[in-house]
């Protein structure tokens, strides 16, 4: 009966999103054809090379015109690793019961000992270049943690210091909020970019942005290591 | 609202975010009363100009519910800094930031002027609300939990589908620049994304047929937790949706689509509220009832529609987490919670009694009290606008509200002990906390001038769109 | 790529992606193990997430980078595809991870309680 | 042309799929299928030119997400249907 219900909604749901969808044109601008609407996207594209001095243009919308975004985002990250720890929280805590998922031949310790530096130094690549190339603070953190949760699981007693996960954390989350607030000099605004561009493809081009998406970088790989540490250490055992 | 971000990331012990609320209590009134006389304030962000960057807006309108709101907030966290000191420091210290991460979350609702910002804190209220619905270790938090995290989920895919169909048509994501834009849309488009944010923000403010989550929320969370729900989140859910629906949207069918919604939570709620047996369910029922009467007073779609709904609002701000408080404290050593263990409170707790009491009198809208005044002013801006069966229909709601209301009181004063249940004394913050709240209604009761310019002004603010528009784009850098 | 097969890529890539929003659904409401559940809402998000960023796509457009070469940024420009649902959806990847990470928790937490992860045997979570 | 066929052709594994996790009782398989959704998107957004996006999906989507589920998994049962409780018990204790 349920199934009924469910599927019926789904129908209905379904042929109202697609029925609006269908008619927006796809692969091309399907904006308001009319003098009026100049979409925001023309000038993010424009100013990204004229004033930010910064390649990726994707990179300057999420630092620079939406940093606001970006700043709810990590906290955001950072939330669910508070909530994660706050939901799971017992009042004894078991040192070592970390769940096991497999045990781990020579070959696969070793092989992580080895690919461990190589991913880290990719994730750093990823985003120091951030502002250059396709990547930056998120996939470079995100790279960083799979880094950690490749020693987590290949190493039983391997473990993060979840002191220096939350000073981490906490570093990079006040460098995003100074540069920010540094933003104000000149009388300007929270999170402007303050510092000259620079050239074009330069390393040290776009002002503040490479600066911001590095500590974006090291809060998500903190954040996001957290996050794995929190889970592996939960052994699901039943307590009434 | 800057410094809030700063503080957040600091190992904030409990001392604090009371501090920070403190402050920013302090700052959100005097910015009321500057923008009463100079106009809106509205901050730029990145140093672009507005529908480029993303920006805050201070007006009357939401100026009026950030200081509400702050208020709220730096009385749950009174009330919880000692609720929580028996607890070990780890869970007090994730359980404050937490809090501070939800009221933070529910400013940034009221103030942006971003559909897309808006979406990233209504996230951030989410992820704060499960956590603290699943504070307490039982296992019917974890299950109300749950039930709101999938509500929560689906909502959240809904508006953005919204914001999508938005941002193909216009090219933009800024408010004020899809208001002064939104003529140009398909009507088509127009009342697909509405009706998507209408059932995304409405799971969020507890209207009818989505608000599965929120009685199991109310009753499982931790006391301090119910009232921030009910006095905070749902406030700024209700903010986004009436912005939509004044300010973006130009649709005339909108309000009487917010008539019918409220009409039917209205009605729904209260019947549901007298067939409840535990007391923190029936007081959820209740709070989604008054948020029925709150879209129906919004619906009307008149200056004076506006100002009773604003007024609705902030009473059932200040009682519902008096009722909150003072409820749990009655029933505080009960195992189920049901009324029946408040039989007899009167004479072993009289103060909190007391306050129960009035809470009680004042939301059913006794004259002395504050209820009064905005149940009053709700009947006059309907029968403004002729709508008599409106009127007719919510009398009769409100006895239905009288006698379950009154049923508990009368429970607690002319009952007999029927258990061995002992009461609790409050601590003193709860003292404090529960007495500020009944000056308070005292106070709107007797003298309801005190806050009538304030909410003229934000039903005024609402209703001039154009200087909302005016004044957002034409936000230089300062 | 051809023209003439483009016409019917947008029903392809709109249609599979509002198909995989409600298979997403359909999961999330009907099934009954917790976990399916929390499938059902990450295949949900996925299948918005791919919606999003189909609409910013330009027919013959390029990544919106700027190549070293790139000087002629104004004639470049036109032919990009949108950058701004692209960001929107980093933002939104991240958040729902964040979400997902949340559920998972709160699925130990009941797990933990009940010994069991069938709706039907936890008792409050039917409706 | 090819282009074309390569599209169709994921599309049609995504939404096979997205209906293997739903239909599948052995919720690690459901959850392998997941992983194959996310793939098979990151490739989606290379080809619809969101770079960013694919890198993100990429390893979110498929590392990480897919990981915390499979440790959910492991720590709670592995079979939906629970009636089969040997099969569960062989699961986790192997």
């Amino acid at each position: 009966m349920k199934k009924v219900l469910v599927i019926l909604l789904l129908a209905v749901v379904g042929f109202y999103i697609s029925e609006t969808f269908f008619d927006i044109g796809f692969g091309n601008t399907h904006f308001v054809q009319n003098d009026q609407i100049k979409p925001v996207k023309d000038t993010y594209l424009q100013q990204t090379v004229q004033t930010l001095k910064v390649s990726n243009t994707v990179t300057s919308i999420v630092v620079n015109f939406r940093g606001f975004d970006t700043l709810g985002e990590v906290t955001v990250l950072f939330l669910s690793v508070t909530a994660l720890g706050s939901i799971l929280y017992k009042r004894r805590h078991h040192v070592g019961e970390r769940s096991v998922l497999f045990s781990a031949s020579s070959i696969v310790t070793s092989g992580s000992k080895l690919l461990f530096p190589a991913i880290v130094l990719l994730g750093t690549y990823v985003f120091i270049h951030g502002h250059l190339s396709p990547g930056g603070g998120f996939q470079g953190g995100v790279i960083i943690a799979t880094g950690f949760l490749l020693m987590l699981l290949a190493y039983e007693n391997y473990s993060v210091s979840h002191t220096n996960l939350a000073v981490i954390e906490s570093l990079a989350g006040i460098t995003f909020a100074g540069v920010g607030l540094l933003g104000f000099m000149n009388g300007g605004t929270f999170l402007q970019n303050f510092l000259p561009g620079g050239v074009l493809n330069d390393l040290f081009s776009g002002g503040v942005i490479p600066i911001i998406y590095i500590a974006v970088g090291f809060k998500v790989a903190a954040e996001l290591t957290g996050v794995i540490y929190t889970v592996l250490n939960e052994k699901g055992e039943y307590n009434g | 609202m800057i410094p809030l971000f700063g503080m957040v990331w600091k190992e904030s012990v409990r001392i604090v975010p009371g501090l920070v609320l403190a402050y920013l209590l302090i700052l959100a009134i005097n910015l009321l009363n500057y923008v009463t006389v100079n106009g809106p304030i509205v901050e730029v962000i990145a140093g672009w100009a507005p529908p480029f960057g993303i920006n805050l807006v201070f007006n009357a309108f939401s100026g009026f519910l950030t200081t509400l709101m702050v208020f709220m907030g730096l009385l749950v966290w009174l009330y919880s800094y000692r609720f929580k000191s028996n607890v070990e420091y780890e869970p007090a210290r994730k359980y404050f930031l937490l809090l501070m991460m939800l009221v933070t979350g529910s400013l940034g609702i009221v103030l942006t002027g971003d559909i897309f910002n808006m979406f990233v804190f209504i996230e951030i209220v989410g992820i704060s609300g499960y956590a603290l619905t699943a504070f307490y270790t039982g296992r019917d938090s974890a299950e109300a939990s749950f039930k709101y995290l999938m509500m929560g989920s689906i909502a959240s895919v809904l508006l953005l589908l919204a914001i999508m169909i938005i941002y193909s048509q216009l090219g933009t994501l800024n408010m004020a620049d899809i208001a002064s834009k939104i003529h140009l849309m398909d009507p088509k488009y127009k009342v697909a994304s509405f009706i998507l944010f209408v059932v995304a923000l409405g799971i969020e403010a507890e209207v009818f047929p989505l608000n599965g989550w929120a009685p199991d929320a109310y009753s499982e969370a931790p006391g301090p937790v119910g009232a921030a729900f009910s006095g905070i989140v749902v406030k700024a859910a209700v903010y986004a949706l009436i912005r939509y629906t004044y300010t973006i949207f130009d649709l005339s069918g909108a309000f009487d689509l917010l008539i019918m919604i409220g009409l039917i939570t209205l009605v729904i709620a209260e019947v549901a509220a007298i067939r409840q047996e535990k007391l923190k369910r029936m007081l959820a029922y209740s709070s989604i009832g008054q948020m029925g009467l709150v879209f129906v007073a919004f619906g009307i779609n008149t200056s004076a529609g506006v100002f009773a709904a604003l007024f609705i609002m902030l009473n059932h701000a200040i009682i519902k987490p008096l009722l909150f408080f003072s409820g749990s404290y009655l029933v505080y050593h009960s195992k189920k919670k049901f009324i029946a263990d408040v039989d007899g409170m009167g004479k072993l707790a009289p103060f909190t009694s007391i306050l129960f009491t009035l809470g009680a009198f004042s939301i059913v809208g006794l004259p002395p009290f504050a209820g009064f005044w905005s149940k009053l002013s709700f009947l006059v801006a309907a029968a403004n606008s002729n709508m008599i069966l409106i009127i007719a229909l919510i009398l009769v709601v409100s006895v239905v509200e009288i006698v379950y209301y009154m049923r508990v009181v009368n429970r607690i004063f002319f009952f007999k002990r029927s258990s061995s249940l002992l009461a609790r004394r409050p601590t003193p913050n709860a003292y404090i906390v529960m007495t500020v709240l009944g000056l308070a209604i005292l106070l709107i009761g007797f003298y309801p001038d005190s806050v009538s310019g304030y909410l003229h002004n934000a039903a005024n603010s609402l209703f001039d769109k154009s200087q909302y528009i005016h004044s957002v784009l034409t936000a230089t850098i300062q | 790529m051809d023209s003439t097969y483009f016409q019917y890529l947008d029903y392809a890539i709109y249609g599979s992606s509002v198909l995989i929003i409600l298979i997403g659904l359909y999961g999330a409401l009907v099934k009954k193990s917790l976990l399916k559940v929390v499938i059902g809402l990450s295949i949900m998000e996925a299948g918005v997430n791919l919606l999003f960023v189909a609409l910013g796509y330009l027919k013959g457009g390029t990544a919106p980078i700027f190549s070293p070469k790139g000087i002629e940024m104004a004639d470049q420009g036109t032919k990009m595809v949108d950058p701004v649902p692209q960001a929107l959806v980093l933002t939104a990847i991240v958040i729902g991870f964040g979400v997902t990470a949340v559920a998972l928790s709160l699925v130990i937490r009941l797990w933990r309680h009940h010994h069991t992860l069938s709706i039907d045997q936890i008792k409050n979570l039917k409706w | 042309m090819i282009a074309f066929i390569l599209i169709v052709l994921l599309l049609v594994l995504m939404l096979a799929a997205a209906v293997y996790a739903i239909v599948q009782k052995d919720l690690l398989y459901a959850v392998i299928a997941t992983g194959i959704i996310s793939l098979v998107l990151s490739i989606l957004f290379y080809m619809l030119q969101a770079p960013d996006v694919a890198l993100t999906e990429a390893a979110i989507g498929v590392a990480l997400t897919t990981i915390i589920f499979v440790i959910t998994i492991r720590n709670t049962v592995r079979m939906e249907d629970e009636s089969d409780r040997d099969k569960n018990i062989k699961s986790t204790t192997k």
